[in-house]
């Protein structure tokens, strides 16, 4: 299935936005007075356009860090730049939530009571530059390029949770976001859906390459998507172990089998193994 | 019974005495609804459980094997044709058949100990023998010092782990797993396969296992049922010739591993191509799952 | 007829092309059997723009140029088509006669041709499967040449070819499955142990009364009694179906609860959702409301009384109190069970805070309100009851006491069953409306119930 | 550590916000209350509410009274009568149905036809029936807290996790112990929240039926519970004592809600661990 896109699939350099630089960040809550310590002196730079993954087991403080990104939580100390602009930093614990950053959620943020196709146009209503025609316009493009015709009109309620992912992740890129987070969001899938919607997402990256923070503790999926994968410890979270996926762009699932992802695998695995290993004897609860 | 010689059996483990049981489905059907709205879920389906064995059941997710658990355990009975177990048709549930369910189904308002004594309480059976294969069996899973939690306190491996602790207390003869690891996160899920397979190869009795994950799959069985679309019947068997004790490290590795999930990704995916016009949400993903990776 | 040596290579190459993966080996058979295999030369055209569309064409060796030509999209139109790759699809588009693109072989190249009507005849036999491979026709034309999307919606489908049958399920309408559902009613033992139990009830009463007349049921009304009087057109009491006197009390208690009902939801609502929304505001009031909340609506009764003057507003706003806590409690309890990761999606999405408290705080909240308002109408007929009991004239309570006070009892029981009767419809029809306002909501529980 | 919480709560923002903004309803209240004294015009409706200050010191004066504290005993008295005989009846009735199909088939309708009648409608009658005063009142507690009850007790019954009973059932379990295992505490938090609802609707009717009937067997006075007092009180004329009498029944409210969830708590110790 070679395509037009094969030749620079996988090049950052026609990316120009999105570049994150997470500067010495650390986020301490703080229940009852016994500080707890989520994210240690976390720094990672992500150049623009990049798939970066960011592994670690559940409940490590990974979550922390994109919710500092989106601006739903401040941090207590360090920054983070986007694209040479601070977000947050010591003079602004708290980053402004705005369409630039979009989260696509772990159990999905779709508006139960809005048509897939007023999910999608969401985005525009709100920021009411366009006219309500163009918005559904190019909704609906964009909804077919996604393979979501004749969805429009369904609930998120009524249509699989494979394509109810889908339907998020266009609501995002309506609106041209330089960054993309997300928090998890196959986690609750069958292995057969995953597998659908990981090749569905790089397609998507591959049309409009944006920036893409993406956190798992699936290895599989990180290696099959990412350019690089940011091994986190667990508790409090910092990077432990940078891994390069060298593995060329266009991907799809004939990637799983190669040898190349095996040894890459295999190089990863030991420490994430490790890590894994002590939030399961520690009783580290999921989610 | 049979006393298998290459069971190690430590001292203590000898409580766990083993049981040669199989069961045999024989051309069961089974419909839900009536009317117009009637939807047949399993079609002239047969396939055996056999003794000392891990079978592991796979298909795409909705095609009916909850259904067939049902038909085994007990539960539901099949509109056609019948199922044995030693030769006897099952005509409802019992302690020599013990299902785990997809969810944890752990009772929340019991502790961990009392959640593993409930069937033995449940018989009457609350005696000092009892108590101490309870004792045991929560070292043997590594919850001593959990036992006077609740569920909900637990981390979700450690109910998957507490869940098997109370089904073996039980000494079923034929222990039935629905998804049981299904919700777990990827690492938790390795980890339980590992120890699973552990606890299965200490004593080896007949285990039936259902899955969707074709990698679950391998990594447990030794044979393999390969279930068709709605209506269910079995599409294939496949004979896991891989040898035991099995490593994720190895099995990752392994030839013979590729090449059987080569051919089990292939069979399903030839299922798939007759299930097209099916029409449920499941069997539309599934499709789209093994028609790209076919591609 | 292609020779059999050749077929088995005419099957490979069908096939490795996408679009026919999935179709069956009897109809691959089948469409084998209208396909031709052609070679061309390095730099030879195989069809020019406008040329007529008839084949299909799928690449087995060498390579194509496919120069696409449309006039909307300024983009990159050129593709090389190796090995498996499928062109010349204008042939199976609706409503397209003549070719889109300008293909040249680059090298010695051999294809299959696939006569396009030949080939939809096929599928016409097999629509299911004629479905999925134009499905996947869409999608590849989509995807790898990047054409107008006008083009790709041109794919024929089967769908309508179907039938019934395939589609059983999807296509059941709504009349067939409330015949269905009444069937299904009618032949289970449900409405005979209805009957039963209401047998034994009415049986109960009829006995101890009126037969047996037991010691404590002698000064009750007996059913006869009551039914008589109700539907009598000459009632002893003065109080049935026929008498106008009948439908004042009831319109009049409907009027109040009418109005203390859209009171206290035109209030509460508001109210409760910015309780629920604002921090800030919920910290000054909530308090407020915590402390007047445990004191009953009922021992508001006399201070009612005293600060409204005349019989009707101190019902009306008793009736009112009852309902506005219920509302606003369940409208708090709404938008706080409002899951954080909707607002903080449209956070993202950069809708502002009163754009976020319009399009998720508030149909959020929906289900909480109308469980609220459900709870709200039942408590209303609560206290307009021990109001109208209380103090009023008209109303069913008024009734109630009034038939006590004069010794007139089966009037009690008519009340009784009237009130339960018009509560009952009332709180229906608050639950239509929910149901009419949440579309969405409907159609998850429907399919869930399948 | 504890106390030091406490006065850390009892100072959050919170805390004083909510303070502030009872205070000024009390200076509302106060001014509105004394509006035709201090300056010579009434405000509409505040203006025929006793003050606060007038009220508490009603207050101060019916603390030394034996009646006014006879009056809540009669009241406690009523309360927990209606409602325990609601539990006693409305829980098995509840299981039941949950239970058997046959049961639920006829009991149900019948239950789902009487539910929309009031309880309040039911006082005529129940005073005709019943031989005392006492026993009218009584029934029609009974009747407030016992729907709410049932329905509780079948949705939450009907409601377990289909699961919990088949893994019962696959470990050998009897049908007895099904029930005793797990019907009932997997049944428990619904009775919980069904009887922390049908408290609150008892104090409704208990007031409401003390008011209409005038107070129970000893005809009025002390005998006549809280709703009496407050009765007695609007047809005597001291208005400060209505509102001693709806504070002091909202007290008692509270108090039998908060010891219900308190031991509701208890008996559900599972449900605290997250």
């Amino acid at each position: 299935m070679s395509a037009v896109i094969n030749e620079n699939a996988g090049s950052l350099d026609d990316v120009t936005d999105g570049a994150i630089s997470i500067k010495d960040v650390v986020k301490i809550y703080d229940p009852d007075g016994a500080a707890v310590m989520a994210v240690d002196h976390c720094s990672i730079e992500i150049p623009a356009g990049e798939i970066c993954m960011i592994v670690g087991p559940s409940g490590c403080g990974k979550t922390t860090l994109l919710n500092a990104i989106a601006g739903f939580h401040g941090i207590t100390s360090g920054s983070i730049h986007l694209d040479g602009e601070l977000l947050c930093g010591p003079q602004k614990p708290q980053a402004e939530p705005g369409s630039d950053r979009i989260v696509v959620f772990q159990n999905g943020a779709l508006f139960p009571w809005k048509t897939n196709l007023d999910n999608i146009a969401f985005g525009p209503m709100m920021a009411g530059k366009m006219s309500k025609a163009e918005i559904y316009e190019k909704a609906r493009g964009m909804m077919a390029d996604a393979g979501l015709s004749g969805t429009e009109n369904n609930y998120p309620g009524e249509v699989s949770s494979g394509l109810r992912r889908r339907v998020e992740i266009v609501r995002a890129l309506m609106n041209d976001p330089k960054v993309l987070l997300f928090d998890e969001p196959y986690r609750a899938l069958d292995s057969l859906t995953k597998s659908v919607m990981h090749e569905a997402l790089l397609e998507i990256y591959y049309r409009n390459k944006v920036t893409i923070f993406f956190i798992t503790h699936d290895l599989e999926e990180a290696i099959f998507l990412g350019h690089r994968l940011i091994i986190m410890s667990s508790r409090p979270c910092k990077p432990k172990k940078i891994v390069e996926v060298d593995i060329p762009h266009p991907r799809d699932y004939s990637v799983l089998t190669s040898t190349r992802f095996r040894e890459i695998m295999n190089e990863a695995k030991d420490v994430v193994h490790e890590e894994a290993q002590k939030a399961f004897e520690a009783g580290e609860k999921e989610g | 019974m049979n006393t298998n010689t290459q069971d190690s059996a430590k001292p203590r483990t000898a409580s766990f005495a083993q049981s040669s049981s199989e069961i045999v489905a024989n051309n069961i059907s089974k419909s839900y609804g009536a009317g117009p709205f009637a939807k047949q879920v399993v079609s002239n389906c047969s396939f055996s459980i056999e003794s000392n064995k891990l079978t592991v059941m796979i298909g795409p997710s909705g095609c009916g094997k909850s259904t067939l658990i049902q038909l085994i355990a007990g539960f539901e009975s099949p509109d056609k044709g019948k199922i044995t177990m030693n030769g006897k048709p099952i005509t409802g549930p019992g302690k020599d058949r013990l299902v785990l369910f997809q969810e944890s189904a752990l009772f929340p308002w019991m502790t961990t100990y009392d959640n593993i004594m409930y069937g033995p309480r449940a018989r009457g059976e609350d005696n000092s023998e009892a108590a101490e294969l309870a004792e045991f069996l929560l070292n043997k899973v590594g919850l001593e010092a959990f036992r006077d939690k609740y569920p909900q306190q637990l981390s979700g491996g450690m109910q998957r782990r507490a869940e098997l602790a109370r089904a073996m207390i039980n000494k079923p003869e034929v222990m039935i797993l629905d998804e049981p690891f299904r919700g777990l996160d990827n690492m938790s899920k390795e980890l339980m396969w590992e120890y699973y397979a552990g606890l299965y190869e200490e004593d080896r009795n007949t285990n039936f296992f259902v899955t969707t994950d074709i990698d679950e799959a391998i990594f447990l069985a030794d044979r393999l049922l390969i279930m068709t679309n709605l209506p269910t019947s079995t599409r294939a068997v496949i004979e896991i010739d891989i040898p035991r004790p099995r490593r994720i490290d190895d099995i990752g590795n392994n030839a013979r591993a590729n090449e059987i999930k080569k051919e089990v990704m292939t069979l399903l995916h030839e299922e798939a191509m007759k299930s097209f016009s099916g029409g449920s949400k499941a069997a539309a993903d599934f499709l789209d799952a093994y028609s790209k990776r076919a591609g | 007829m292609p020779d059999p040596a050749n077929n088995s290579e005419i099957l490979r190459a069908l096939k490795s092309a996408m679009p026919f993966q999935m179709v069956p080996d009897n109809l691959i058979q089948e469409i084998a059997g209208i396909c031709t295999q052609q070679s061309y030369d390095s730099g030879q055209k195989i069809y020019d723009l406008g040329d007529v569309a008839d084949d299909v064409f799928i690449v087995v060796s060498g390579s194509v140029q496919h120069v696409l030509s449309t006039q909307t999209d300024a983009g990159k139109h050129e593709k090389t088509m190796r090995g498996g790759d499928v062109f010349g699809w204008a042939a199976v588009l609706e409503g397209q006669s003549t070719r889109l693109a300008v293909t040249v072989s680059i090298e010695p190249t051999q294809v299959l041709r696939i006569n396009g009507k030949g080939l939809i005849q096929v599928f016409k036999s097999e629509p299911a499967v004629g479905d999925v491979v134009m499905t996947r026709f869409a999608t590849l034309i989509n995807r790898e040449f990047y054409v107008p999307r006008s083009i790709a919606d041109q794919v024929p489908s089967f769908k309508q070819a179907l039938g019934a049958s395939s589609l059983q399920g999807s296509e059941v309408t709504t009349m067939a499955l409330t015949v269905y559902r009444i069937s299904t009613w009618i032949k289970s033992p449900r409405p005979y142990l209805m009957l039963i139990g209401f047998a034994f009830f009415l049986g109960f009463w009829m006995l101890s009364v009126e037969v047996w007349q037991l010691p404590r049921f002698v000064d009750m009304p007996g059913p006869t009694e009551v039914f008589t009087e109700w539907f009598s057109e000459d009632p002893y009491y003065g109080l049935s179906v026929y008498t106008p006197e009948y439908y004042k009390h009831i319109g009049i208690s409907l009027r109040r609860i009418a109005f203390a009902f859209f009171l206290a939801t035109g209030l509460g609502v508001p109210l409760g959702l910015f309780l629920g929304w604002s921090k800030t505001f919920r910290e000054f009031i909530f308090p407020l409301f915590e402390v007047l909340r445990p004191i009953p609506v009922l021992a508001w009764v006399p201070l009612a009384i005293i600060i409204f003057s005349g019989s009707e507003t101190p019902v009306v706003f008793l009736t009112f109190l009852a309902s506005f806590f219920a509302t606003t409690l369940n409208t708090m309890l709404g938008v706080e069970s409002i899951d954080e990761s909707y607002s903080r999606a449209a956070y993202c999405l950069g809708a502002s805070r009163w754009q976020t408290f319009v399009h998720v705080v508030i149909p959020g909240a929906m289900p909480y309100i109308f469980t609220g308002l459900q709870i709200s109408i039942g408590v209303a007929w609560f206290s307009l009851v021990a109001g109208e009991m209380v103090s009023g004239q008209y109303g069913l309570g008024y009734v109630i006491n009034t038939a006590y006070m004069m010794i007139e009892y089966p009037k009690i029981i008519i009340g009784m069953i009237t009130l339960g009767v018009v509560g009952y419809t009332t709180s229906a029809m608050v639950r239509m409306m929910g149901d009419y306002l949440m579309q969405w909501r409907v159609r998850e529980l429907a399919l869930g119930d399948n | 550590m504890t106390i030091s919480k406490f006065t850390d709560k009892l100072f959050s923002r919170a805390a004083l916000r909510g303070i502030v903004a009872i205070g000024i309803f009390m200076v509302f209240w106060e001014v509105g209350a004394r509006s035709e004294e201090w300056f010579g015009h009434r405000f509409p409706f505040i203006g025929l509410v006793p003050p606060p200050t007038d009220v508490f010191v009603s207050w101060t004066g019916l603390i030394a009274d034996p009646s006014y504290w006879q009056s809540w005993y009669m009241s406690f008295l009523r309360v927990f009568g209606g409602f325990m005989a609601a539990m006693i009846v409305g829980i098995p009735l509840g299981l039941l149905m949950a239970v058997n199909r046959t049961f639920y088939g006829m009991a149900f309708p019948s239950f789902e036809v009487l539910r929309p009648i009031p309880p309040l409608a039911w006082v005529p009658a129940s005073i005709i029936f019943w031989p005392t005063q006492e026993l009218s009142i009584a029934f029609v507690t009974f009747l407030g807290a016992f729907y709410t009850i049932v329905i509780n007790v079948l949705g939450g019954a009907k409601s377990i996790n289909k699961q919990f009973l088949q893994a019962a059932q696959s470990m050998g379990a009897s049908q007895w112990d099904i029930f005793r295992r797990i019907v009932l505490p997997a049944t428990l938090p619904s009775i919980v929240v069904g009887s922390a609802v049908g408290m609150g609707i008892t104090w409704e009717v208990v007031v409401a039926a003390e008011m209409i009937s005038g107070g129970g067997s000893s005809g009025g006075g002390a005998g006549g519970g809280l709703g009496f007092f407050i009765w007695s009180s609007y047809v005597g004329g001291s208005y400060e004592q209505i509102i001693v009498g709806m504070i002091s029944i909202g007290i008692a409210g509270y108090i039998s809600s908060e010891l219900l969830r308190q031991l509701g708590g208890l008996l559900t110790p599972w449900l605290k661990t997250r």
